[in-house]
């Protein structure tokens, strides 16, 4: 069996989370690649809580809908979950919380007793049913016993052995195969995204916590000092965004992350940054909206407002990376980028790839580095707005001897210094509008800004964008789909895009929206979508629900 | 070096008669004095918000961030935690730093972060052409209440008392010399430094003689007695008819925000190898 | 002479505006139709500023570059604006401020001296050169006086007594016909805006100074007495919307004003609007761009930001009216479609319009009403978001006996307790999404959403929207072309468009912005412009500009 | 009218032992008093802001505003402003109101508008799950400051008395009958009250055994004196090691804001009339 899943599940508060972790970290390092889906609600304790842990041979990001073993804190999870089983029996549960009825069969383990006998406290239930579930799913005990030291910070002692007895008591169900490939390490988007920042030269992180992109805060926040990162939790978004502006007047690059409602008070700074021409990159965490929404829930609802936020106009630059390995490439480069052009980048994420955690190789996810923006030649007198050809103008940072460095959000000349005249205005307006054409020419030039999957020769595609792409690949495969996943949304690579569309008669949309956002982008380019898969409800698509979608769609 | 031009080509539009231009004009004398003391003109960075007040930054030429209405105070933070070295003075109005932009300034106030804040506090908004801010006084005329205002005004010095600023100081901008003398010591202050200074609107609140008659230089004030700090911001509570202290009401050294953050960035950080690094404590196992 | 131009110009703080208000009051109180485009600097003094006050037989809201009378207050204003002249000498200037060279042939007035002999102050220069003015166009010395009387609040005798020095000193330049029409009020857009809003049932305006809104706001709050109106000028454009949402909550139509930098402020609260249901009217003032900008220009940058702007998505109108009568109408019919949809409504106005000014005539305006909402019936249990076909739930506002009112920023039930239900999140996303269709199908029926002015038959058509229709309508004449107009821009009426299109084999495109936003809208609907006009240096178009635009693409 | 079912159909999801549950349960016994003294229930409006605080008014079967985080102020000032007969409860966190809300707060202190706000003051971000916030402690280690947080907290209760509260209040989320004694009385406050509740977060903040040694109430306190107030204020700070007071600090009589506005709408405005008549003044000469 080289492709199962797992779904573990409890109240809010159980450590499902750690537990689905734990259990990722012992199939990863049989040579897995791993995939978890995180399915939470917004509350600190109490309601229902699960994760899908699906092991696979091929990279994953995306989970499914059967399941292969169920490990149940409470009843609750039972009765959600079973039916999902394909072998009706092949789950684990507490025999204490849960009284099964008539066609029992699962694996139940008295979980109360054992940590009763071994005085173990209670929040070590989930180290039985870790240890149970290593037996059923035939794993070698070693491995458990390796990661557990490694992961669990205190009393690993005390731990193990009540592991140890869940191993014991449970039976074998699955026979996993061994995988001859590398152990990788196992990331949150949030991490990748964290990561391909640092590669692309970050310098300091503001923000303030908002789900889905708490995770990016926090990550940075741990790893600050071996970077000398300055991250700072300030107190609302429009500090974030303001200071990010200010550290970037200072020469350093700064990113911030947040999620609908406070990238609604980053608007006017976004707007700033398009005016006075200093890079900032914001990592927008899309959850279910309208407003508070469902925070803890997925959607994709923010295309267009990332697009056209901001009053006026101005250049920027808008990707969607659909899995860790683009979340990583992409924000190194998103960041290269606004500095090299000296405009906003934003990267669209979700709740499905900010919070979902994934195999991650980095060789796999492409080459970045930290380019050097356009510098001042320290010549002639110094001109923070010098118009040229493709916009740009030399940078240069404070303290600099005999250079004035002025940024202004009125209206300015070259040097920054106000002013409302006519012409003036034309001029600026052009140069800031003109960057765009140059943006687009390179990416188009020199990076994979839209990318097709699956079965090349297709007549049918499956369009999509962001966190759907690998359930699309997936899903698509079945049917021998062409998948077309433009990464970057703006400005739109329509040479890119329509190379892939050729050869393409049939299109189908799938997003996580209601009003099916990228057809309408794409319309604008004379592109039409023959069928539209929309989901809305906060969840993300499983591999088996998309197939059987299209599967309705293509008979 | 002696001889400092901060001119710029920017025509002066301020009112004739206003305010800001004893602002601007000791803050040159006092920068120009800084520079000749020995501290590189670049390495100041003035920061101002949007309305009268903020022009000032077009006229002086030096390092400079024209930012947003109320948003001078999270733009020059950024820049002083980006590079301790620089001198950073932020320009606001009372519109602007009292209203829209009042809780970054608490906020800055609290980290006791090292930036000078001076406020234009002609206590109406000037540029949109005269409505009430957080200071006028209660049953103000103004354009956006023409039948008076119906609140009390803040008493700002308070607020930053409050709030944990380690200098706090108010000056007129028909004092030139007292301005000049508290500019330079809210500059060299190690820490958040405010100065509220009566600025004169000549043209929508025209208040120069009303100060005039009740303004008086603090003598004998002890400077680092929070108490007495206190009791001499409640003296006028920029309603009630009475006289009205000049001077520094409160100073303090304490460490300063930005000390305890990381140093600026060492160079040389191997990036792709401290990466490698922390994905092996992501491959567990 | 039945459509002619006066400029009058000098320094910021010379009491232009003032001075133009009284001319145009003049004129129009001879029949004539009145415009005045208003050009002047962010600053309080200093700096060049004009009017341009056109009357003519005709309702007019554009002004022409060629004028027929000069009014200088300084030498600059002079040197500016003479080459505009038709003739060569039909100038007003004070000949104390200004030397004239050798071919010197206007009217100058030894204002100081006048002023010196009366005993007058100096701010009553203007005075002297309105009189003058009215003697240069012919204008009967009692209507100059009758005008004194009303608009003039101190000092009046005075003042008549230097403006009849001035008028003596003058010479007939003008032969201006008496117009046998009825003498109409002369407004701003603004003022336009909060009468329609006033018609159209308002109960609070709630505001934060930005221009081009401030206008609005200080109009309402001077005549909030006579309608008990609510006038707050709150402490940010955050706490403007919030509070225009607890006023909706209450049952209190609300209504706000900002400009770009505002509305970026206000976009969490938009989104909450959508969610919670609770109608809001924002009124967006656009300016030149981005950032501050320049903040007395004008521009027409925020068509897509309206449309998109907040997270989620969710239902809503955009308006854009072009003239005080449209203004009019749209902003009491958004306010009474907003209410009934329980939708926010964004009108888009501009600066041209805002703080245009020009005669109003309320019967031409179109007839508006306060209508009533969807109220509860009191029966059963009252349900805040009950689900119906067209997304519509019966309101009720506290203090109601019997029923609990619990309105909600998270997803929720029809009550409006917080869920996290995927079923529920479905319904009732698809709940509010769907108004959307139902508002388009009733404006489509009801009212005129595109406008088609000019030669119905022309293949040839000008598009335009807001401010810029008079200025197209009045352009095309000379042309004999069709002008289409969309004033509803969204949910887009596109049968109504269609329709107006129809016949249409060129278009040609004319914006107050630099990437034509309007004609990359319509793409989406397959409809593409043959030419562009475009215009972003924060000055509307003049008629005689726009003309000899339109004339080099016909040619 | 004497049973009085404030229950709804939400299921309760606040953590075993979270203090929010002695807010809730003093809160509905208040009003059921209140309710039961003649105040029909429709007349009140709880608003709330977002976090762990905010969903008591989903626990609560009466009218009720669930709006954004750090914006229960303003949707409750508005209210208050459309119909002065409702009776505003305003619930807050310290991430909500003293942190991305604070300038709200202070302005609605500043208008003594009459609402009531009662400010779940866990000292940290609990929806969120346990970043710092304006009230922790200095070297507070949270998500966000791993390696401890570089601010002073700030102290809620002198930055209200600065900006014009008339009635400031602390309780504990251990103490229901003090609470319930508070709570009482800052609704039946005429103008803005605020009470701060150190609300023990069991998960991310477990204060409880620390403010269980330290707490006690207030005796023989001049509620009505501002300088005592400020005095007992100051005495703890939010971060020194020292007794926290409870109890009411200030109470003041002022004329509340709304008072001053005009009152709700005279029903039968001929708006067509009026406009027409508002028109003339336009049509000079
Ligand atoms: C978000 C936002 N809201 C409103 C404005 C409009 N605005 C510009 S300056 C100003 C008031 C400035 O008042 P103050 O800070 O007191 O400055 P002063 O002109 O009196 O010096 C306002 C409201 C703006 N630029 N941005
Ligand atoms: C604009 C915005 N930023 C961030 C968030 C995310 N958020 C929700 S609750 C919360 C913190 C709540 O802290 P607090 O007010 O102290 O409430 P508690 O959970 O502790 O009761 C945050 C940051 C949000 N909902 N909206
Ligand atoms: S309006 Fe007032 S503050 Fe502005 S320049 Fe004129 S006098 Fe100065
Ligand atoms: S996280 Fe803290 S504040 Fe939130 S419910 Fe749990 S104990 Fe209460
Ligand atoms: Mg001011
Ligand atoms: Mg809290």
């Amino acid at each position: 069996m080289k492709d199962f899943t797992v779904l573990i599940g409890g109240k809010a508060g159980d450590g499902i989370d750690r537990a689905g972790l734990i259990i990722a970290h012992i199939l990863s390092s049989t040579g897995y690649r791993i995939f978890i889906h995180r399915d939470y609600p917004s509350l600190i304790r109490g309601g229902h809580t699960f994760s899908v842990i699906r092991a696979s041979e091929r990279s994953i990001f995306a989970h499914r809908e059967q399941i292969d073993i169920l490990i149940a804190l409470n009843n609750e999870t039972l009765n959600l979950h079973r039916k999902k089983l394909k072998e009706n029996c092949f789950y684990i549960y507490d025999s204490g919380q849960t009284k099964l009825d008539g066609d029992a069969c699962g694996t139940g383990i008295p979980i109360a007793g054992i940590l009763k006998e071994e005085n173990a406290p209670e929040l070590m239930k989930n180290s039985c049913l870790i240890g149970a579930f290593g037996k059923a799913a035939g794993v070698d005990w070693d491995i458990i016993e390796k990661v557990f030291k490694i992961s669990i910070p205190k009393q690993v002692e005390l731990n193990l052995k009540v592991a140890k007895r869940g191993y014991e008591f449970s039976e074998k169900l699955l026979d996993i195969e061994k995988i001859g490939q590398a152990h990788l390490p196992v990331l949150t988007g949030n991490e990748a995204i964290g990561l391909g920042l640092i590669a692309g030269g970050l310098n300091a992180y503001i923000g303030y916590p908002m789900t889905p992109s708490s995770g990016l805060l926090h990550f940075l926040a741990e790893i600050a000092p071996e970077f000398n990162l300055q991250v700072i939790h300030a107190e609302n978004e429009i500090a974030v965004i303001m200071m990010a502006l200010g550290f970037a007047y200072a020469g350093k690059r700064a990113a911030v992350g947040t999620s609908g409602g406070g990238f609604c008070l980053m608007n006017e700074g976004l707007s700033l940054s398009g005016m006075a021409e200093l890079p900032a990159l914001i990592i927008l965490g899309q959850r279910t909206g309208p407003s508070t929404g469902l925070p803890t829930y997925t959607g994709q609802t923010e295309l267009f407002y990332a697009i056209h936020s901001g009053h006026g106009e101005f250049s920027r630059l808008v990707v969607a990376p659909g899995d860790q390995h683009q979340a990583y490439f992409w924000s190194a480069t998103a960041l290269n980028l606004a500095w090299k052009y000296q405009i906003p980048a934003i990267i669209l994420s979700d709740k499905t790839l900010a919070e979902g955690i994934s195999s991650f190789d980095i060789e796999k996810a492409g080459k970045v580095d930290v380019s050097a923006p356009l510098l001042w030649d320290k010549n002639d007198l110094y001109k923070r707005y010098q118009n040229s050809e493709n916009g740009v103008s030399p940078l240069c940072f404070p303290p600099q001897n005999n250079a004035v460095i002025k940024v202004n959000s009125y209206e300015h000349d070259e040097f920054g210094i106000t002013t409302e005249d006519f012409e003036i205005t034309r001029t600026m307006q052009e140069k800031r509008i003109r960057k765009k054409e140059f943006l687009l020419s390179e990416i188009e030039e020199n990076y994979q800004c839209v990318n097709v999957f699956g079965n090349k020769d297709s007549e049918t595609a499956v369009l999509c964008w962001g966190s759907n792409m690998p359930v699309c690949v997936e899903a698509a495969e079945k049917f021998g789909l062409k998948v077309i996943q433009p990464v970057v949304l703006h400005p739109f690579p329509l040479k890119q895009f329509s190379d892939a569309m050729s050869g393409v008669k049939k299109s189908i949309d799938v997003e996580c929206n209601a009003t099916a956002q990228m057809a309408e982008l794409i319309k604008k380019y004379g592109f039409s979508v023959e069928e539209k898969i929309l989901k809305y409800d906060g969840r993300p698509f499983s591999v088996d629900e998309l197939e059987s979608k299209l599967e309705r769609i293509l008979r | 070096m002696n001889q400092v031009n901060l001119g710029t080509h920017a025509k002066n539009t301020w009112c004739i008669g206003c305010g800001n231009f004893a602002i601007l004009n000791a803050i040159k004398s006092v920068i120009t004095e800084l520079i000749k003391e020995g501290n590189p003109a670049e390495n100041f960075v003035l920061v101002s918000g949007i309305g009268c007040h903020a022009k000032i930054v077009d006229y002086i030429n030096l390092n400079s961030f024209y930012s947003l209405h109320g948003r001078v105070v999270p733009v020059a933070e950024a820049i002083k935690i980006a590079n301790p070295t620089l001198k950073i003075i932020g320009f606001s109005g009372d519109g602007d730093s009292y209203g829209e932009g009042l809780e970054h300034l608490l906020f800055a106030a609290k980290r006791n972060i090292d930036i000078t804040m001076i406020i234009h506090n002609n206590r109406v908004y000037g540029l949109t052409t005269g409505q009430f801010t957080p200071t006028s006084p209660k049953d103000f005329k103004g354009r956006s209440t023409p039948y008076g205002n119906k609140e009390m005004p803040f008493n700002p010095l308070e607020l930053m008392l409050a709030s944990g600023a380690t200098f706090v100081a108010r000056g007129f901008s028909h004092g030139i010399d007292l301005l000049k003398n508290i500019f330079k010591q809210a500059i060299s202050h190690k820490g958040f430094s405010i100065v509220d200074v009566l600025q004169v609107c000549v043209t929508f609140y025209n208040m120069y003689s009303y100060y005039s008659q009740r303004v008086y230089l603090m003598e004998g004030h002890n400077e680092q007695d929070f108490e007495a700090a206190v009791k001499k911001a409640r003296e006028w509570d920029y309603n009630s008819d009475t006289k009205i202290p000049l001077g520094i009401f409160y100073r303090n050294d304490l460490p300063a925000f930005e000390d305890s953050f990381l140093k600026s960035q060492k160079s040389g950080i191997d990036r792709k190898e401290k990466i490698k690094k922390i994905l092996e404590n992501y491959t567990i196992g």
